[in-house]
């Protein structure tokens, strides 16, 4: 076996199986000091598997990994940060119940007499933060942060431990354009320092904005290792699936005008203190409704209070027929409701439970406990679902916390779509999803709506709601500003109504 | 006057029956009674009896879980003058300690249910199956050792199987059942010593179901004297059972009236009498005496 | 046939246990007829594994939830005593039945508001109810043990169908009815996808606050049939002893069963073989004639044997071994083959 | 205040609320002759739900430790009786033997991934059997160190009795909170309690860590059976059953989260504290019949949940509106 000393770290012929599945077959990876290095594949690739073989966090099966020349061969995380290695793992991988600082500094408090000095670790933590334009208590829990303020604190956290490598598994999913520039600066800053950093990501154009390298995985093996700038976009696409792309993002097709449609819902007056301010909404038959805002600006919050999730303190929704009650999520349901939450792990998957019940699930729930949907039409559920969305998995009895975090996301969408709703609320549907199946989601969207289904989209990428809403709500600082229709929906509008006069540093960072 | 009395707990009817017995005495004499269950942890009532002390009580009755361990909360009572008397069974501190003790003799029980065997027995070859009370406590102890003396001469008669039922009705009558079992379905079981009545009823049942007479194919001697077994003696299912009165309140409460009046010190020992009695000793009235003391 | 195999290791458990009782005890595999009716050390385990055997079928769906029930035990006290009462009391054998099972229901609605809707956590939800409901079987039988003669209500737990015990018949129809409507429903399923992971569930439609009742409520139910064998059994309720730690015994059973304690997917016949070896354990004990104060540490040590000879990871690190050495084995082949080619 | 510190000044508000409630009914409740008697007839309690506060704080369970206490009793009685050595080397022995045995019981549930309820269910069985087999007597304890100890006490005005086996306790809880929320031991009980993977993932050393956590439980229990020996003098295979209950009720009183990774040691001392004043209320009543004593203790327990409950909810929602 070779090593190229010139490397920073050598991966050769890593191997990982899970019952059912080959995860990696015999994958090599190099990777330079001082360059930052683009790991792509579509999901379910082996990306986050070979990360983690790498730190220990799985043991492997076969495979030499050297750093610096010398094997290496970390047998737990802490090993690896130990060696030098720092990781953001896919999943946010730090503990909601400790303190902001506590979990930055977890590992290397400091100490006097043996016991933590608070203090200095306050000092130390805000040192850590510096550099990332965060201006929040150090002090608090975790769980008192955003999604996206925890993925900083990851990076940041793993920054700090990393005194040769960096690994970062989709870092940017939940961070927006702002967010992901600061990422970009620090990162650009630690490769001039000489760390060698590995960059996962389904964004492609992070991935050509920042990398010096690509190695493509494909079903677990390495399809290739090229330099980014001899690769263009179709190429690169080509590389991840083995296969081109037909029209990747999908047209503008939104043919007729909104105004035409059938009113399908209303909501009058619909809001909740401290939430979300009392909102009017009209929802078309075979609309596309977009939902545009930053980070915290009260999205999610409106999915939650039209699903009935949260009770709504003023207002109410109907449709043709009268009132609708939307009092809880079976309530919801009944109406005619779906919803595909955005946090997968804690609000959207069954992890114990194969494939195939979990896309059964709300259908069952549905019909009730006491009419079994018969064990062959889950089958074909399964199945029809697994082919239309390109779920990876070794069958329709695996669990679905065993598959990769995009195929899970496909899971819970094939669980709505089962359902066949009329009013469907998506989310972030495509986070952490594949450019394939991304494209692949946004023509089901298509699809369905040319049926009849509305959807409500929410989505931190600009270009995915204008690729397919007809129509665009901007919320600001819980309060649905505007509304945007047909032609007016451009970024540049779009981020124009997102920053509230005033407020004109999103629209500077975009 | 303000008398706290410390329970061990309500996990028999025995001990629901002296509960209620002590309350009606205390009624009948005007005592105001502070009760405190312990639930069958001597932590509980060696806090109990602190808080009694701390309310400033004039005497403590204390039916103790346990022999060992009062030394400290004793002294304590002592100091701030307070009288304890112990009801049932026996300490093993200092004399001074306490005022008296009312009780019957543990030991003595158990060696006039033996002595009960060997004359019943005559000489017979008997093999004999013991149910004995909670491992670790000392009636289960006490019984034991008692029995053991009282059959200590006869050499006709044999321990053969010998296991805890709890003092539990559901334990006696499972772990009956496989001493039939291991003992030839029961014929080759003379007689079954059982610490207490409970057990004893079980048992009638498991041998009962397993086709024999409990009183003529088994004989069946044990200790309590509650209401069931008598029903048992009156029906000839039962042989023997050997007195433990609930009432011990009362001679505890008569020597505390004294020692209060002028200072009587009671004898440091008011043994009650451990009556044995017999199908002979007219078992259907002695029910009816008995079925409505709280047992 | 994936059922069998769901099993297997708890049967292989049970083979080997009672292999090894036999050999303390030579008889324990005799079964007679006597007067028509299947008499034994089999028979008695059969008989004396009732009460745990139905805690653990209702134990099992709890603990499917991810919930633990502490209450069951004290649950049978109180169904007991209530059963005892009514039967002295001349509701007749109906009435005392309807009068335990609906206090079993209400236990479990109990628990299961003070879990599902108040949301404690079901540990101490159901320690409430396991400290306070020994009191209220006292209050029940005033603390005496409440002996009645009635023969259809000692049929639970003496009499016997076709020569087999009635308690023995009444807990395998139980284990039979529930995991039959367990699986022929859906509810198998939800109960699962609520123990897994509630929130999830919920979104999707579940009915999760019904169902953690629900499961409650089922518990409760088995508890108040235990209570009733119990009574039956001794012709009188014990509310002091009755039941005594069976609790534990019961989510013994469970996880000798190979269920997790942390929710998820479960099977009703593992939990009931669990409950079989434990009696199994406890019968063995009195039939080899140790002296009881080692019951405790064989009992220990014979579980501790049980769970790690059945624990997921042994399991595992055998898997991994195998996989190993088929792997060793496949690469020798390919090297065999490249040379041959 | 840190939202973190709701629960804990929930429940010293609610005990101080009791106590008051308490004294109104029976002025006597202040005098320091019940404070001293809480300190000193829960010491025992307070010790080992330090170390079951710690235990659960992980995210685990320890349902051995009051046969353990019971064990520390037999054996600390059996060997003053049959051997010659003096009590401060049998206490030694002791706490080596049971924190040893605690480690084991961490061990297995690592090692073999089996869930901490059942393991530590097993080891309630097994110190209970050991205990058995040393004696199934209850043996006193008769020297004169022991006497020493138990006269050990500080009399405060009124009467009340500092003692110092409550002096232990109060150090004993101290020291756990010292090691819970002081140390990186303690990072990572907590860690561990957030999440096993994602604490892994942190770089917690898991074996390591919960072997650690067994040990300290199994440690506290062996100091705690210490402590109730000198409380009774004696040693005795049936004391403390079911001790481990009424600890694990006094952690969730004190607002610790039963399933990990949130709560206090010093919540638990309070939680302690509220058992012992429950229990002092019920004597000092003195008018419950036995089973009127088993029910009102529980819904006494279930008051004081709803109490920590309800008052949470209003504070979280004033504080987020
Ligand atoms: N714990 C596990 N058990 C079984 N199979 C697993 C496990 N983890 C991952 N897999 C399988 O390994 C394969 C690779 O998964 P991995 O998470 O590495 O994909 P990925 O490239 O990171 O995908 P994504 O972009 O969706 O995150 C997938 O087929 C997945 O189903
Ligand atoms: N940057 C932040 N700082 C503080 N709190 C935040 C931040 N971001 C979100 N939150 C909080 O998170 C809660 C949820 O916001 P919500 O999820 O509705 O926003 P969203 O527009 O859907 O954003 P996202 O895209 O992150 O889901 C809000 O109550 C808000 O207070
Ligand atoms: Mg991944
Ligand atoms: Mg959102």
């Amino acid at each position: 076996m070779t090593f190229r000393c010139d490397m920073l770290l050598t991966i050769r012929s890593l191997t990982k199986t899970f019952p059912g599945t080959k995860a990696l077959d015999r994958v090599d990876f190099d990777l330079a000091a001082g360059e930052v290095h683009a790991l792509l594949g579509e999901n379910g690739a082996g990306k986050s598997t070979l990360i983690k073989c790498l730190t220990g966090a799985y043991e492997r099966d076969e495979g030499v990994i050297a750093l610096d020349g010398a094997t290496v061969s970390p047998r737990s995380t802490s090993e690896a940060q130990e060696l030098g290695i720092g990781t953001v793992y896919q999943e946010v991988n730090l503990l909601p119940n400790l303190t902001v600082a506590q979990n930055l500094t977890f590992g290397q408090e400091p100490t006097r007499f043996g016991m933590v000095d608070r203090r200095a670790q306050r000092r130390q933590a805000e040192a850590m933060l510096e550099g990332y334009g965060l201006d929040i208590d150090v002090g608090r829990d975790l769980s008192a942060y955003s999604v996206a303020i925890r993925q900083i604190i990851a990076i940041a956290r793993a920054v700090a431990l990393s005194g040769k490598v960096l690994i970062l598994d989709e870092p940017t999913a939940s961070l927006d354009a702002r967010e992901v520039e600061t990422l970009f600066d620090v990162v650009r800053g630690l490769r001039d320092r000489g760390l060698g950093i590995v960059f996962v990501s389904h964004f492609l154009d992070q991935v050509f904005e920042l990398t010096d390298r690509v190695t493509v995985l494909r079903n677990g093996q390495k399809v290739t290792t090229e330099r980014t700038a001899d690769l263009d976009r179709v190429q690169l696409i080509e590389h991840m699936l083995g296969r081109a792309l037909e029209n990747e993002v999908v047209g503008h097709a939104k043919t007729h005008v909104a105004q035409d449609r059938p009113e399908l819902l209303a909501f009058e007056n619909f809001g909740r203190r401290g939430h979300v301010e009392p909102f009017d909404l009209t929802v078309g038959e075979g609309e596309v409704l977009g939902l545009a805002g930053l980070l915290g600006s009260g999205r999610t919050e409106s999915a939650e209070l039209m699903f009935g999730l949260a009770a709504a303190h003023s207002g109410g929704a109907r449709d043709q027929s009268g009132a609708l009650d939307l009092s809880s999520p079976r309530a919801a349901i009944a109406a005619g409701f779906g919803f595909a939450p955005e946090e997968r792990k804690e609000d959207g998957i069954v992890a114990d439970l194969s494939v195939r019940e979990n896309i059964a699930l709300a259908l069952q729930a549905r019909r009730g406990w006491a009419r079994p949907v018969p064990r062959a039409e889950q089958l074909r559920l399964a199945d029809e679902y697994i082919e239309k969305l390109d779920i990876r998995t070794s069958g329709p009895e695996q669990p679905i916390g065993d598959l990769s975090g995009g195929n899970q996301q496909k899971v819970v969408l094939a669980r709505w779509l089962a359902m066949n709703p009329r009013f469907l609320i998506l989310d972030e549907p495509t986070r952490g999803i594949d450019v394939g199946a991304h494209a692949e989601i946004l023509r089901l969207i298509q699809q369905v709506t040319a049926q009849g289904m509305s959807i409500l989209v929410i989505s931190s990428e600009l270009d995915e709601l204008i690729a397919v809403a007809d129509r665009v709500i901007v919320v600001r600082d819980r309060r649905h500003v505007a509304e945007l229709t047909g032609s007016e929906i451009t970024t540049d509008t779009i981020v124009r109504a997102i920053a509230a006069p005033g407020r004109d540093q999103a629209e500077a960072s975009v | 006057q303000t008398v706290g009395f410390s329970q061990i707990g309500s996990e028999s009817g025995w001990r629901a029956a002296e509960t209620t017995l002590t309350k009606q005495q205390a009624e009948e004499r005007g005592i105001d009674l502070k009760f405190s269950d312990a639930q069958q942890k001597q932590e509980n009532q060696i806090a109990a009896i602190r808080s009694f002390i701390a309310q400033g009580v004039d005497a403590i009755l204390l039916a103790p879980v346990v022999a060992t361990g009062w030394d400290s909360v004793l002294e304590e009572a002592k100091e701030a003058e307070i009288p304890v008397v112990l009801l049932d069974r026996q300490v093993d501190s200092d004399k001074s300690l306490y005022l008296t003790a009312v009780g019957s003799d543990l030991v003595h029980e158990g060696e006039v249910a033996g002595q009960w065997l060997v004359d019943a027995v005559d000489g017979a070859e008997c093999r004999v199956v013991e149910l004995q009370g909670t491992t670790g406590s000392s009636p289960a102890i006490d019984r034991k050792t008692g029995f053991e003396k009282g059959i200590a001469g006869a050499d006709n008669i044999e321990i053969v199987r010998s296991q805890t039922g709890d003092f539990t009705r559901a334990q006696g009558k499972e772990v009956m059942e496989s001493f039939l079992q291991a003992e030839g379905g029961g014929a080759d079981i003379c007689a079954l010593y059982a610490h207490n009545d409970d057990m004893a009823v079980g048992a009638i049942q498991a041998i009962k179901e397993a086709g024999l007479k409990p009183g003529e194919d088994i004989l069946i001697v044990s200790i309590d004297a509650v209401p069931d077994i008598f029903q048992a003696m009156a029906a000839g299912e039962a042989n023997a059972t050997v007195e433990l009165t609930p009432n011990m309140a009362g001679p505890a409460f008569d020597a505390l009236k004294a020692y209060m009046a002028d200072g009587t010190e009671p004898a440091k020992f008011i043994q009650t009498e451990s009556k044995l009695y017999t199908q002979d000793d007219d078992p259907a009235g002695e029910y009816e005496r008995r079925k409505d003391l709280g047992y | 046939m994936t059922a069998l195999r769901r099993v297997t290791p708890q049967l292989l458990t049970l083979a080997a246990l009672v292999a090894l009782v036999t050999l303390f005890f030579p008889d324990f595999l005799r079964i007679e007829v006597v007067n028509g009716r299947l008499v034994g050390p089999i028979m008695d385990i059969l008989k004396r594994g009732a009460p745990v055997g139905l805690l653990a079928v209702g134990m099992t769906l709890v603990i499917a939830t991810r919930g633990i029930d502490l209450s069951v035990g004290t649950t049978m006290a109180i169904t007991g005593a209530v059963a005892a009462w009514s039967i002295t009391q001349g509701y007749g054998l109906g009435g005392a039945l309807a009068l335990a099972l609906l206090a079993g229901v209400l236990a479990g609605l109990w628990n299961g508001t003070l879990v599902a809707i108040i949301g404690i956590q079901p540990i101490v939800a159901t320690l409430i109810l396991m400290t306070s409901g020994r009191g209220i079987a006292q209050l029940v039988t005033e603390g005496r043990i409440l002996t009645f003669s009635h023969d259809g209500m000692a049929f639970f737990g003496s009499g016997d169908l076709l020569g087999i015990p009635a308690p023995a018949l009444l807990w395998g129809l139980t284990a039979v009815a529930v995991a039959l409507l367990m699986r022929r429903s859906a509810l198998g399923m939800l109960i699962e996808a609520v123990g897994v992971n509630r929130a999830a569930s919920a979104l999707a439609g579940v009915n999760a606050t019904v169902l953690l009742i629900a499961v409650y409520v089922a518990s409760g139910l088995c508890a108040a049939l235990a209570g009733i064998v119990a009574t039956a059994d001794i012709r009188g309720a014990d509310a002091n002893n009755a039941g005594l730690w069976l609790e534990l015994d019961a989510i013994l059973a469970v996880v000798i069963g190979g269920n997790s304690l942390l929710g998820g997917r479960f099977s009703i016949a593992a939990s009931v073989l669990g409950a079989l070896i434990i009696q199994t354990v406890d019968t063995g004990i009195l039939l080899a004639g140790f002296p009881s104060e080692y019951n405790l540490v064989i009992k220990a040590g014979l579980v501790l044997v049980i769970l790690v000879l059945q624990s997921p990871n042994l399991a595992h690190h055998w898997y991994a071994l195998r996989r190993a050495a088929q792997a060793r084995r496949e690469r020798a082949m390919d090297t065999a083959k490249e040379t041959g080619q | 205040m840190n939202p973190r510190l709701y629960p804990l000044a929930a429940t010293i508000a609610i005990f101080l609320l009791a106590w008051v409630i308490c004294v109104m009914q029976f002025p006597y409740m202040l005098s320091t002759r019940v404070v001293g008697n809480l300190l000193t007839d829960n010491a025992y309690l307070g010790i080992v739900a330090v170390g079951m506060t710690v235990v659960i704080l992980s995210g685990g369970i320890d349902l051995s430790v009051g046969s353990v206490i019971a064990f520390s009793g037999v054996f600390i009685a059996v060997m003053l009786r049959d051997s010659g050595l003096h009590p401060l080397v049998v206490f030694a022995l002791l706490l080596v033997v049971t924190s040893a045995f605690g480690a084991a019981m961490g061990w297995l549930i690592h090692a073999l991934a089996m869930p901490p309820f059942i393991v530590t269910l097993a080891g309630m069985f097994l110190a209970r059997g050991a205990a058995y087999m040393l004696t199934i007597d209850s043996v006193p304890i008769d020297h004169a160190f022991y006497d020493l100890l138990d006269d050990a006490y500080y009399l405060m005005p009124g009467k009340g009795r500092l003692t110092l086996i409550g002096v232990v306790m109060l150090l004993t809880v101290l020291v756990g909170m010292i090691v819970a929320h002081r140390t990186r031991f303690g990072a990572s009980v907590f860690a561990l309690g957030g999440g096993e993977a994602t604490a892994r993932l942190m770089g917690v050393k898991v074996g390591r860590t919960t072997v650690a956590i067994y040990a300290f439980s199994g440690l506290m229990a062996g100091l705690s059976g210490i402590v109730f020996s000198i409380y009774t003098s004696s040693g005795y295979p049936l004391a403390t059953v079911g001790t481990e209950l009424t600890a694990i009720a006094a952690v969730v009183i004190g607002g610790t989260l039963l399933t990990g990774g949130a709560g206090f040691v010093f919540g638990t001392l309070i939680g302690v504290l509220t058992m012992g004043l429950i229990q002092t209320y019920i004597v000092f009543d003195g008018t419950l019949s036995s089973w009127w004593t088993k029910i009102i203790i529980g819904l006494l327990l279930l008051a004081f949940i709803l109490l920590q409950k309800g008052l949470l909810r209003v504070t979280t929602a004033r504080a987020g509106a």
